[in-house]
């Protein structure tokens, strides 16, 4: 994932039916450090150790990770409220992002933001957002700075099936289409938008709302990291070489609720059946497995390799849990002396 | 006949009461069917798909379609879960809602009521934490009601619902709010009628929403140094009680205000600018306000609870107060 | 203009095909009467004696008779900063509509809301709007309104090309087209968002927009009331019946500035040729111009019936100026005592 | 060297010295290329389309797009036409800009600029007439500019286009503002430092962007009653230069602040209240707010003077102030 931008150029022709052995290994494990870092944040929320809500990204991983593998520190993201998964799979750090989540002075936004809101800048994350829609307009921005700069940069845009139905979707749809812009619009359709299932709130498919503007779109089974590897890298290709705005939609599902404080707020409330989530948790579909039935049938890997792998990725997780924990509380003055860069006028 | 209740609880009977009473009533929003926050649980059972319905996240479309109902005769309740959310729907609040009545010569009236959440202390960080009342109070056509007690937001929402103006209902976010009495059957607040919460004589405390708690918890611990302070609930902050207020001010001689609102332009800052004009030969001593600071709400609690107010910056607002007469200290 | 939704209903079916002679004779006479209206505030506002800004609607006359020949005093039209046309064809008042225009206590909204706000709630118009796209959610409100009431009655909304880029357009698409609500969309393209021609500024066919959702689209000279008519036809038939919304887009042409003041405010600065504004003009594309020739070809009235009707448009726009030049200057008071009904604990 | 300008064209020569010496600055908005207002006038031509550019009509996206551009290194210039539309593009202004650098932990700079008109006086009603700028005082994270001279709205843009956080630049609508002279080359203001128009002993005004002009006639006025006027221009009001105000108030013991935008929340409420708190000492008598009363601009000219502050008002609110002592009268 830290790989420049012009490696990632010449290297494409060459992958575009695929990543190759190494790459999906790569895949594979990224998708399933996030996955680990999430149980755990699950866990230490259920245990209340944890300050906010949480908005868990497991069933999902596919998405941000097989989109962000085409991306090097100079391209950029924007994320959503469930942005550990675009966080993590973007390159960003696992002990500052646990610190934050922790509300420590390590955290990568020193404990002023919180799970909502993880950002890197330096690595072009420009962070989650608590507002639904919100990072449509900023990877925009963001494209638009990218396509000024002439450098072959791109910003990658990920906002939910129900964020599809904020207006500010078909208002950059337009303008980076006339702007040719390099977006790439990733809509993760879980199915719901909170407590709605999708069909209630959403008319008609959605990438055909990007269709409407004649945009490049791809459909694709978002639980298949192949599937949204490929469509990205055709989509990343495009948007390197001046050939403008493209979409994804990557149909998938979440796994856990809403948020880790669900069913307390539901008090009982149901929106899905048990037996929904449990299909969604098998071999055949959960990404975290399929992908590794893949690499064991293909053998790209065997047992031993990826018990090696899964080994190394709980070691990363609990070392980063325990920096978190050992931070020191974040510093209250800072929400006082942050507000203003000071150095104007002011 | 009292009932113990939660706020939320009461806002849910008092929807349940007045949806009963006015088939003309409709309650739509974001995930209001399962209702996330527990005020409007039960609705959709009972009043069914035509009633209460769950909307699209569309925040521009959910204000001004209230506009359209409203215009043919509906009273829209509309929930949108935290305050942050009136800037995504905001045109439709600050250019429809506020102006449409004098725009049309008064040919349209807005029955409308718009429910969120306000505040912070939940972690839930700045985009969910906006106590985003001034903002409307600025706006000139839309009532703004901040009930402290789950007897006032009965009684204030059943008002809001048979009243004929936009109204802004606003309940402390998260853990459903206080638990208080609640009168048994029709009970309605009036707007602009603020309530004395606890009388005294030294210093008057006005104190709005959630902060009219740490300001009684105040009023106690300064009782024991003896100081006696008289706390006000406005109640609603649009309209707003004037009178009450200079009275307690004519008695007391000294106003604190305590705001979880930004301070800059915040309501304290309207509230002391009011006494500052209508009451200056009364006061003896400067007009404090006890607000947030003009920041983005923390994640960290403890930096959450550094920047809300809170007892002990309540208690010493008012130190610096009593005791004073005329302009003796500066 | 003042038919009831019964009436309407039940002549429907034998229509479809086109407006009777007699209806034709109506759409014109409708069509003549906001030409000359607007011809007159073009001509006072050049000579200062209107207050504010006029955005007029002419050469796009078609649109707004040709939709509003279908509706009765208890549909709902909403409109936009260039609605002096809606109001009028949906039987707005013309002397109410000129005493607002000239801040005068006769006025529809007794001087309060002016050229951009005329609205007659009591007939359905729910009033021109000075925030581009508003309108849109309005209507859709109304629509659900109407939806409920469960009378076959139904909303029409009118915005520009400008507007449909709008976020809101979409939201209301999607919302309008799950809830089946009857809301008919008529996207009025004059080709400008005030000085910058839509092709700049609007990607794809905005008609596409609509298709997203699967709802039933029309695209139409929007200078030839005939077919305006028919498509409306269709859509309010959809929409009494209970077939949910439908779109229109209307191909027109706006043949004065953005407003009045537009080549003060330019001072020199250029958008469009004059030969663009002399051949939308002409009788082929005028659609006023080109009603009184269907009319006369074919017979439906001969010069002297048009002359009868083109001296009555006359002395109705003689009386309505003449009626707010004698009116009251509005009240100051207004702006405190109307702001909110004073019936409740207030 | 100084230069006659109007306001419009000092904004005008601001843009294109900074657009010079900055190839990261942006402008975008709709119509800028044709500049309906004047200010943005032959930029297109001199800087070309990648550097300023008519953009569709979407204010959502307009003002979030400024957020992407700063966080990779422009700076955005957005010029919103009227503050009204603050409202339809209200998100990423109340929940993005306002709030992104603190929830990044100072991560990021926002280097915006939005430039708007202001205010009422033309007949374009409601939906375009409003001074929205206490909203966006209430966000705490943005700074808030209100140039009421061409001097210093050509050094506050610069300031604030060469500044890294987000300034709301507000111009009075209309008929491109007054004329005056601007230093010839580099001329900047520093944010936070108010100017004494007018310097006097009895009463401070302060008055606020296009009120500067009447609160000086009415000074004018009162000079020939032998009522000395000190007439104070915040230019910002985020930040606002709070000692220079307070020093005058210290000197002249009366206080009137005279702002175009609506009484509840406002500016001058803020004002007042700062006062109230840190100055108290000096009053010797009630502060006095002259402002557009809680209303939507009506169209009618008669009723727009009526709301608008004016030279009389101004005259009637200091003559009430006036020769009072300490709490002598009421
Ligand atoms: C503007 C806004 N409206 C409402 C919310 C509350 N909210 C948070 S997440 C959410 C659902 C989002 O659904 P989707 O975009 O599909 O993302 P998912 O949660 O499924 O990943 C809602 C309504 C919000 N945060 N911001
Ligand atoms: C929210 C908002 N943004 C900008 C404007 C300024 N404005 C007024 S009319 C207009 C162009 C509208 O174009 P279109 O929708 O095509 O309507 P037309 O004027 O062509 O009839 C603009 C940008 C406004 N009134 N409201
Ligand atoms: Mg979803
Ligand atoms: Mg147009």
């Amino acid at each position: 994932m830290a790989t420049t931008v012009i490696d990632r150029r010449t290297e494409q022709a060459a992958l575009r039916s695929g990543p190759s052995s190494a790459e999906l290994l790569e895949l594979y494990e990224r998708m399933l450090l996030v996955r680990r870092v999430e149980e755990r944040l699950r866990d230490d929320s259920a245990a209340g150790k944890l300050p906010g809500a949480v908005h868990l990204y497991i069933g999902e991983e596919a998405v941000a990770v097989g989109v962000c593998a085409h991306l090097g520190d100079r391209d950029y993201v924007t994320s959503t409220h469930r942005g550990h998964g675009h966080f993590l799979a973007k390159g960003g750090d696992v002990r500052a992002m646990m610190a934050e989540i922790w509300a420590k002075e390590e955290g990568i936004c020193r404990g002023m933001g919180g799970s909502m809101h993880v950002a890197d800048v330096s690595k072009g994350i420009l962070g989650a957002n608590g507002i639904v829609g919100a990072g449509l307009a900023i990877a925009t921005g963001a494209a638009f700075g990218a396509k000024l700069d002439g450098e072959g940069k791109l910003a990658a845009c990920f906002f939910g099936d129900g964020a599809s139905n904020q207006g500010v979707l078909m208002e950059t749809l337009n303008l980076s289409t006339l702007w040719e812009l390099p977006v790439v619009f990733v809509c993760e359709n879980n199915t719901f938008s909170e407590f709605t299932p999708s069909r209630e709130v959403t008319a008609g498919r959605i990438a055909d709302r990007a269709r409407a503007f004649a945009m490049p779109t791809a459909e694709v089974d978002g639980n298949d990291v192949v599937a949204v590897w490929r469509a990205a890298a055709d989509a990343v290709e495009r948007a390197r070489s001046g050939g403008g705005p493209s979409f994804i939609e990557a149909h998938t599902y979440r796994i856990q609720g809403h948020f880790e404080a669900e069913a307390f707020v539901l008090s009982g409330g149901r929106y899905r059946d048990d037996e929904e989530i449990a299909a969604w948790k098998k071999e055949e579909k959960d990404p975290v497995l399929r992908c590794r039935a893949t690499l064991l049938a293909s053998g790209a890997a065997d047992e031993a390799a990826l018990r090696a792998i899964e080994a190394r990725v709980l070691v990363q997780v609990d070392d980063a849990v325990r920096f978190a924990e050992a931070g020191t509380p974040a510093d209250p003055a800072l929400a006082e002396t942050l507000m203003f860069v000071r150095d104007e006028g002011a | 006949m009292v009932e113990r209740r939660r706020l939320i609880q009461a806002v849910n009977d008092a929807l349940f009461e007045e949806m009963e009473r006015d088939p003309k009533v409709l309650v739509y929003g974001e995930d209001v069917e399962l209702s996330i926050t527990g005020d409007m649980r039960g609705l959709h059972e009972h009043f069914g798909h035509d009633r209460i319905r769950n909307t699209p996240i569309c925040e521009a479309t959910l204000t001004g379609m209230a506009v359209g109902l409203a215009s043919v005769g509906y009273h829209a309740v509309v929930h949108m879960m935290f305050s942050n959310f009136f800037y995504t729907g905001m045109d439709a609040i600050g250019n429809q809602m506020a102006k449409l009545r004098l725009m049309t010569g008064g040919q349209v009236e807005l029955p409308i009521t718009i429910i969120a959440g306000y505040g912070g202390g939940a972690a839930n960080a700045a985009q969910h934490s906006d106590s985003a009342y001034p903002v409307l109070m600025n706006l000139g056509g839309v009532n703004v009601l901040t009930p402290s007690t789950p007897a006032d937001a009965k009684g204030l929402l059943k008002t809001a619902i048979r009243g004929r103006n936009p109204s802004f209902f606003l309940e402390p976010s998260g853990r459903g709010g206080e638990v208080g009495d609640v009168p048994d059957g029709e009970h309605l607040v009036p707007f602009g009628r603020a309530a004395v919460r606890r009388e005294g004589g030294d210093v008057t405390v006005l104190s709005i929403g959630r902060m009219v708690k740490p300001a009684l918890a105040a009023a106690d611990a300064l009782a024991g140094q003896g100081v006696s302070v008289e706390v006000i609930d406005p109640r609603t902050l649009v309209p707003f009680d004037e009178a009450s207020l200079l009275a307690s001010v004519e008695k007391t001689g000294h106003l604190v205000v305590v705001d979880e609102a930004r301070e800059c332009c915040g309501a304290a800052s309207q509230i002391a600018a009011v006494v500052a004009e209508k009451a200056f030969h009364a006061l003896e001593g400067p007009i404090r306000r006890v607000t947030t600071p003009n920041v983005a709400m923390p994640y960290a609690p403890n930096a959450e609870r550094h920047v809300i107010p809170g007892e002990e910056r309540i208690v010493a607002a008012v130190l610096s107060l009593a005791g004073r007469t005329h302009k003796a200290t500066a």
